[in-house]
């Protein structure tokens, strides 16, 4: 079953193209996994899917409806969660304000936000905090915990291991395996080995066009494959 | 024939004063109208009206003054609406030694020390204000007085006219108040003003003179100041201030112009003709436009020629009918010395506005008008 | 000093400055009836202001965005709310209370109407493309101040417009020596509900939450599902129709109104809102509730300094804290 | 031993009730490069901001040869030759990529204050601000202005601003998070570069684990704001302790 | 990159021109409200340009920068006015503007380290207000509302003949009498010319860069060892210090100051028009403002005049483009120009070499 399906897109910044022909299909279930040097396009793609930014030509299809031109809220509402590359988290409010904001009706299911602390046990200690003052890491938990802290279809992340200490990068492996079982993840990562372990299906972007699409299994055994797309010297 | 040409500077924009500059250019055009019995021509030469805007911004009225004599070659100006901006057009008229006629402006500054030759002005001044009304509260010993201006020169000379006026008289002015311009809340003052007064014998009066907004009477009286039997004097003001006077029923004061306030001729066709166009009466800047106009006409039918010079002289000590009696061009410091309307306030409900009825006419020789300036 | 400072926060820390103004005003007034006096008249006073802050607050505070058009919207609202008054001067000559009070909540809310329709309008045409950039909020706001001041100019034209007011507030209540404008009274209670009615709103709902974070990304608020430019509407709607109330409401205390009514009131209305601290209405409150207080006793005991009165306390606040009393963002 | 270059003194600031560095005293040399490591919200970052300015400590000292700096203003240590890249990157978004660089360059030269000598007269800063960009491979986006780069390419700028700032003490944030794998060799490389001049001390946080083993001469283990663990790699590594707060049971190899 | 500048060329060679006539005004231009159009510019020009340092360069909002104007119409004005016409009181009231405004730009550039960038703005404005109420309030000396009016120094009398022929009589050069207002009038621009140049210079130099840095990440510049406090405090000065010899040279040019031709609100708002009409962080983008905003002042007036004659039979196009709502035109200008050309006009033309 193809939850969400790109054709042929092609962004436009401004005057620049920055993608030129991005296309894959992410099916339901699992971490489908989306590779590529900086600059590629990855960050693009996410926001292309989100309505962020508008693809002309191409389409964006989710669970078969088409999205392509709908506002980025909407989009939302159908159960798509982003975690930008950026965190965007509300610096001015609480940890608790960011989560809140971050739910359907403003009620927070209590057995969810347990699940939450347990697994980023920072945010618990500093729930009354104001965003900005939070580290670095800190920041990028939150970010995570806005998506999952409720049920969601499809969990789009740009680079989510980004800064965080090699324990929680873990946790985050784990929370993602677990997330997996009832959603779909489509996560964008820098850290080959964090990907490797977790995604069942894989593309690769190199300069706005899809130049490689898989198996994470094939694609990990394949060195030279993997050497001459993400330029994997060490 | 050649044109005589006139220029009317005033502000026509960037201020809320800007519809007094309209009242006053259409009194100048029905002046010239009244004057010429409608032929526009003086001398069989048509009367030229050039029209300009100070923005009221004193740097553009100069130089638009200084076009008007310099590029459009007018032979006098009339202007302009607020006082800085006229008294920064003062030196123009010296610079190119033509005459400029100042109205609507009220300053006593305007025929004051900074003045010069070249300079008339139709419009009243503070001082005739402010002596009017202290004659309108016909002051003895019994009298006691608090006043309330607003503090800058313009509310400070106000106040000092006042009180020489009493001068001699036996009143007393126990209290002296100035606010800041803008200011709304009247409480504070008038508090300290009751305080000054609740105590004394006689008559008590609050005597406000404040131009700006702000409603000072109708905040005061709502404070109920007839508990210490004290009472409310201010001026007479334009018709659309005069429906706030409908709380002051029988309350005394001095004006400069009210429309039924004034029996002659010209009044009696100015009224007319007003109505009859515009559907409303002719107010103060009506009245006063019209009597710059009809000063210029009776100037321009008397001179021998147009030479600045002869019109000065001509001008110097001139009388002259207006909707509000005869002005006479006082020669030292040519200020036009007029009468005033000493009125009482009316209400009748049929009318939108109090009324301020006529008590009587105030002479101008019964005023004693410093005289700003005196000629060389 | 700490402990000092703690218990003076347990009792309620910068709320109770007035209550200290107001006794310093006391000692030194040394009159208790004109001390009362004045202290409901600068309660009042401060109320009305609040009701003209309480929509720029809104605006400035939630969405971060500087409106010097505000002001526009405080002469207009004052204006419809007059032109509705004299158009029904009938019913308020007719000596009947109910009739009058219909005028009045008739004049009302024409001007909260015409304030919604002008907010939704200026919101969309003239904030839409400046959010976020301070600058061009600052400069297009003014630009659109000087079209709204004209457009008043051209409609009711310049000479000064009076307000008829319904009888039932004109007059004071006198007890003892104390007097108290019933129009002021009637000021207060409106501006205490619209005050209540903010903070229920406020506090109740995610609005604020939801504003504050779109102001800050807007983007990320909308991939969680917001739409955040009808949110921005909504509340620039209610600012405006805040601020045309707050106007009308002063048409009424003033009786004698002129386009620039709204630019006077302009800085003595930031001055409030900058005093109370950003994006809190009950900083706003607070800061307009000293401004009134103190500008009634300096103007009683020192007339020549109640000129810069506000001014003062206004540096002299930010001094302290630098980012106001309140403030609801740091 | 060389004579410590950087020094602190049970430095320390709060939060309010939070210690976010609590007491720490740390001694770093010329021509070694110390990482600092510890879970997300160790201090890492607050301790880089008091060393460098951004925030004043709550007590303790910070002594860069012999000088005490704990007071100064952030441009104050930066004249001092502390030189610092950012977690989060801090760039000048509407200027060129050149221009960010030279701005930099001018700050060490001394000639900000000039007002009326033209910039444009000034080719050697020029040519000097180029010769950084070359060492980070941005030359080719020197005319872009600096919001329209990737992120990877934003790092990478990061960096080049401290390179240019040419300090005594080097100290980078996670320089090569969210670069991609054949960008970050760059970074690492420029790095070692310094690393190799004994008269220079590098400060460096990072979570990557083979980032840590291929540069480290030593590893400072913060934890909870406190100094848990310093010493050569190998031992710190190793040691249980480390293992329990920070690397997990993967042991970092994820 | 290679058909890079013809946007910045466009730009220069149009302020070359503006200057060209500005410096030939009296010649091409022999009517009395051009050359009052020309000096006005020009001291528009370099208040607007010393503005732009700090609203443009620096992103310091500032709303008292009429208020350094002031000081410096001011000083001259009032002694001047006290001691008779003279280069003396103009030197003397030129130092003393300067000096008044550098003891205000310090005092409140200090208190700006404290307070966020919005609340600066708000203070400055209160500072202003309260200078303007108090320049009514002390009427003796500043002749309060309405002014004072005095006599610039002898050379610049109208009836000062420069040079004069075999009779006596005034010589004219192409039709233009050499007279002290002719004098006057260079004396304003080239006062006006030298600040400018020296103000081009200050944005080119290394300190204008660092000027640009602060705007962009005030704690970045601080990090890499600016002192951004130093630093602003310097520019707010600077740009005072030249706000006040404006005043000055405008005080002795107009021979009247009061509140409303050099402290009054209208005064700022025309800056802050001219500023982002011109393109802020540019200073050719001053000149350009200066120039269109004075011109449509002082001519968009008699040009809608006639717009509404020529429509005067449509219906209701007459009333909207009545003279006296030319203020409503401008507005509705000046929320288009900010809408769709945020750079201003200099920045926008300019803006297009950096893309392709
Ligand atoms: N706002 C923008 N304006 C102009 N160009 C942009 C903008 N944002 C991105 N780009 C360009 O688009 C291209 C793709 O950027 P994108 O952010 O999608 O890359 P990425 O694959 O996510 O890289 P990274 O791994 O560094 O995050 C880059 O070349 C970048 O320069
Ligand atoms: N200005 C501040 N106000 C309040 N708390 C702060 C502030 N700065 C940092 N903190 C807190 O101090 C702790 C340490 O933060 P710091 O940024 O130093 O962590 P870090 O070690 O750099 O973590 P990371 O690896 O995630 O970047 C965090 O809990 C953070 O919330
Ligand atoms: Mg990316
Ligand atoms: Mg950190």
């Amino acid at each position: 079953m193809t939850l969400l399906s790109l054709t042929a897109m092609q962004t436009k910044i401004g005057q620049y193209a920055v993608l030129h022909d991005v296309g894959f299909d992410v099916p339901e279930g699992g971490v489908f996994v989306l590779l590529g040097r900086n600059g590629a396009g990855k960050t693009t793609t996410l926001r292309s899917i989100m309505g962020l930014w508008s693809p002309s030509p191409g389409s964006v299809h989710f669970d078969g409806q088409d999205i392509t031109r709908m506002h980025t809220a909407d989009i939302a509402r159908m159960g798509i969660a982003y975690v930008p590359e950026n965190m965007g988290i509300f610096g001015t409010l609480t940890v608790d304000e960011n989560l809140v904001l971050a739910t359907a009706r403003g009620r927070i299911d209590p057995a969810r936000l347990k699940r939450i602390h347990a697994l980023f046990p920072a945010l618990e200690r500093f729930r009354d905090k104001q965003a900005w003052s939070l580290s670095g890491g800190q920041k990028q938990m939150l970010s995570v915990a806005r998506a999952i802290i409720e049920p969601r279809r499809l969990i789009l992340i740009d680079e989510p291991t980004k800064g965080l200490a090699p324990a929680i990068v873990d946790a985050m492996a784990e929370a993602f395996r677990e997330i997996a079982q009832d959603a779909t993840i489509l996560l964008v990562e820098q850290n080959f080995n964090f990907a490797r372990t977790l995604g069942r299906d894989m593309a690769v972007i190199d300069d706005g066009r899809v130049v490689h699409r898989g198996s994470m299994a094939d694609f990990a055994a394949d060195a030279a494959l993997q050497d001459r797309l993400l330029g994997l010297a060490m | 024939q050649d044109p005589i040409k006139i220029a009317l500077i005033h502000g026509l924009s960037g201020s809320s004063f800007e519809a007094f500059s309209k009242q006053a250019q259409t009194g100048f055009e029905m002046g010239i109208e009244y004057a010429t019995d409608g032929t526009n021509e003086i001398n069989g030469r048509p009367i030229e009206l050039i029209i300009k805007d100070t923005q009221f911004k004193p740097d553009v009225a100069r130089a638009v003054l200084a076009e008007a004599y310099g590029d459009d070659e007018v032979l006098l100006a009339v202007g302009a609406t607020s006082s800085g901006v006229t008294v920064g057009m003062l030196p123009i008229a010296e610079e190119y030694e033509k005459i400029l006629i100042v109205e609507p402006a009220v300053a006593d500054s305007l025929t004051g020390p900074d003045s010069n030759r070249y300079v008339f002005k139709t419009s009243r001044n503070s001082s005739m204000d402010m002596q009017a009304q202290a004659l309108a509260l016909q002051p003895d010993e019994n009298l006691v007085v608090a006043t309330l201006a607003e503090d800058y020169a313009f509310g400070r000379d106000g106040i000092a006219a006042f009180k020489s006026a009493l001068d001699g008289s036996g009143a007393e002015v126990v209290a002296e108040e100035y606010v800041p311009q803008g200011t709304t809340d009247f409480t504070a003052v008038a508090e300290r003003m009751f305080n000054a007064l609740k105590d004394k014998e006689g008559r008590k009066v609050i005597l406000i003179y404040i131009a700006g907004g702000g409603d000072a009477p109708g905040k005061i009286q709502a404070m109920d100041p007839s508990r210490y039997g004290i009472e409310i004097s201010m001026g007479g003001h334009i018709l659309p201030v005069l429906p706030t006077y409908k709380r002051f029923p029988g309350m005394e004061g001095a004006v400069y112009y009210y429309y039924e306030g004034f029996d002659n001729p010209i009044n009696d066709w100015l009224v007319k003709e007003h109505m009859a166009r515009f559907g409303t009466p002719p107010d103060f800047f009506t009245a006063g436009g019209m009597s710059a106009a009809l000063a210029v006409a009776k100037a321009l039918k008397e001179a021998p020629d147009y030479e600045t010079d002869t019109l000065i002289e001509t001008m110097e000590g001139m009388s002259w009918e207006t909707p509000k009696g005869t002005m006479t061009f006082r020669p030292e410091d040519h200020q036009a010395l007029q009468d005033m309307l000493h009125f009482k306030i009316r209400v009748d409900e049929g009318v939108d506005w109090a009324i301020p009825e006529k008590v009587r006419i105030i002479p101008a020789d019964e005023m004693d008008i410093p005289i700003g300036r005196t000629n060389d | 000093m700490e402990q000092l400072s703690n218990i003076l926060g347990r009792m309620g820390g910068v709320n109770l400055l007035p209550v200290a103004l107001a006794a310093v005003a006391f000692v030194l007034i040394g009159a208790p009836s004109s001390w009362v006096t004045l202290t409901v008249a600068g309660l009042a006073m401060g109320m009305m202001v609040f009701l003209m802050a309480s929509g720029l607050s809104l605006v400035f505070g939630l969405m971060d965005v500087l409106n010097f058009g505000h002001s526009a919207f405080v002469s207009f609202g004052a204006f419809v709310a007059a032109t509705v008054l004299a158009g029904l001067s009938g019913w308020l000559g007719a000596e009947s209370i109910a009739l009058e009070a219909l005028a009045l909540a008739l004049a009302f809310l024409a001007a909260i109407l015409f304030g919604l329709v002008a907010g939704w309008f200026f919101e969309t045409v003239i904030i839409r493309p400046v959010y976020r950039d301070h600058l061009r909020q600052i400069l297009i706001t003014m630009g659109a101040m000087i079209v709204a001041e004209q457009t008043i100019l051209a409609f009711w034209g310049g000479t000064p417009y009076a307000v008829p007011r319904p009888h039932f507030l004109e007059g004071a209540w006198i007890i003892g020596d104390v007097s108290i404008e019933i129009y002021r009274g009637f000021a207060f209670a409106l501006g205490l509900l619209v005050f209540i009615a903010m903070v229920l709103v406020l506090n109740r709902t995610r609005i604020g939450l939801l504003v504050r974070a779109g102001v800050e990304d807007r983007e990320m608020v909308e991939a969680l599902g917001f739409r955040v430019d009808r949110l921005f509407i909504g509340v620039f709607m209610a600012g405006s129709a805040l601020a045309a109330l707050g106007g009308a409401m002063w048409a009424g205390y003033e009786t004698l109104i002129t386009p620039a009514l709204g630019g006077e009131l302009m800085i003595v209305v930031f001055i409030v809102v900058i005093i109370g601290g950003l994006g809190s209405v009950e900083g706003t409150l607070l800061g307009a509730i000293l401004v009134g207080l103190m500008s009634n006793y300096l103007g009683f005991l020192a007339p020549k300094l109640a000129l810069a009165s506000n001014m003062v306390l206004m540096v002299a606040i930010l001094l302290w804290r630098p980012n106001g009393l309140r403030p609801a963002v740091k | 031993m060389t004579t410590p270059s950087l020094v602190t003194q049970d430095l320390t600031i709060r939060f309010g009730g939070h210690v976010a560095v609590n007491a720490v005293s740390c001694a770093f040399h010329p021509g070694e490069l110390t990482v600092i490591v510890g879970p997300n919200g160790a201090g890492k970052t607050t301790f880089f901001n008091l060393v460098s300015g951004q925030l004043t400590a709550t007590s303790g000292r910070v002594v860069k040869d012999g000088t005490d700096i704990t007071g100064m203003a952030p441009s104050a240590r930066a004249r001092q030759g502390i030189g610092r890249a950012f977690q989060l990157t801090n760039l000048f978004p509407q200027l060129t990529v050149l221009e960010n660089i030279r701005l930099a360059v001018q700050a060490r030269s001394g000639d900000g204050w000039r007002m009326l000598r033209q910039v444009t007269a000034q080719r050697g800063l020029t040519a000097q601000a180029e010769t950084y960009l070359e060492a980070t491979r941005l030359t080719a986006v020197a005319r872009q202005p600096a919001a329209a780069l990737p992120h990877g390419d934003q790092r990478k700028l990061e960096v080049a601003l401290l390179m240019a700032m040419e300090p005594d003490i080097y100290m980078f944030d996670e320089p090569t998070a969210g670069m991609s794998l054949d960008h970050a060799p760059d970074v690492l490389e420029l790095i070692a570069g310094i690393k190799a001049d004994p008269t220079k001390t590098v400060l460096l946080v990072e979570h990557k684990m083979d980032v840590v083993r291929a540069l480290a001469d030593r590893i400072v283990v913060l934890h909870n704001g406190e100094l848990l663990a310093d010493g050569p790699p190998a031992e710190v590594m190793s040691s249980q302790i480390v293992r329990d707060v920070y690397l997990g049971t993967s042991g970092g190899a994820a | 990159m290679t058909n890079g500048f013809t946007g910045t060329l466009a730009i220069k060679g149009i302020v070359l021109i503006i200057a060209a006539l500005l410096l030939f005004a009296p010649f091409l231009f022999q009517d009395v409200r051009s050359i009052e159009v020309a000096a006005r510019i020009c001291i528009f020009i370099v208040l607007v340009a010393s503005f732009d340092l700090l609203i443009g360069y620096t992103g310091i909002v500032s709303f008292a920068h009429t208020m350094f104007f002031g000081f410096g119409a001011y000083g001259a004005a009032i002694l001047l006015k006290q001691m008779g016409p003279g280069w003396t009181p103009v030197l003397l009231g030129a130092l003393a503007g300067v000096a008044v405004s550098l003891v205000m730009a310090v005092a409140i550039g200090l208190l700006s380290l404290r307070v966020k960038a919005i609340f600066f703005a708000m203070i400055t404005l209160a500072a202003a207000s309260v200078v303007l109420v108090l320049a009514s309030q002390l009427s003796q000396f500043t002749g309060g509302e309405d002014g004072i009016t005095y006599k610039a120094p002898d050379l610049f009398k109208p009836a000062t003949k420069l040079l004069s022929d075999a009779d006596g009589k005034v010589l004219r050069l192409f039709d233009v009498r050499l007279n002290g207002k002719l004098a006057s009038y260079y004396f304003v621009f080239l006062s006006c010319l030298v600040l400018f140049v020296l103000m081009l210079r200050f944005t080119g130099s290394p300190l204008g860069t660092v000027l640009k840095a602060i705007r962009e990440n005030e704690a970045r510049a601080e990090a890499i060892g600016y002192r951004v406090v130093a630093y602003r405090t310097f520019v707010f000065c600077l740009s005072a210090t030249i706000a006040s010899l404006a005043g000055t040279i405008y005080a002795v040019w107009l021979k009247y100051t009061g509140p409303d031709t050099s402290l009054s609100f209208a005064i700022m708002i025309d800056i802050l028009l001219m500023v982002v009409i011109g393109g802020m962080g540019t200073m050719w983008g001053a000149v350009i403002g200066a120039v269109l905003l004075v011109m449509a002042q002082y001519y968009l007036r008699d040009l809608m005049g006639a717009a509404a004659e020529a429509v005067a039979s449509v219906p209701l196009l007459p009333e909207l483009l009545n003279p006296d709502r030319w203020l409503f035109w401008l507005g509705i200008i000046f929320i288009l120009l900010v809408y769709f050309f945020p750079k201003g006009i200099a920045g926008t033309v300019m803006a297009r070499d950096r893309t392709t």
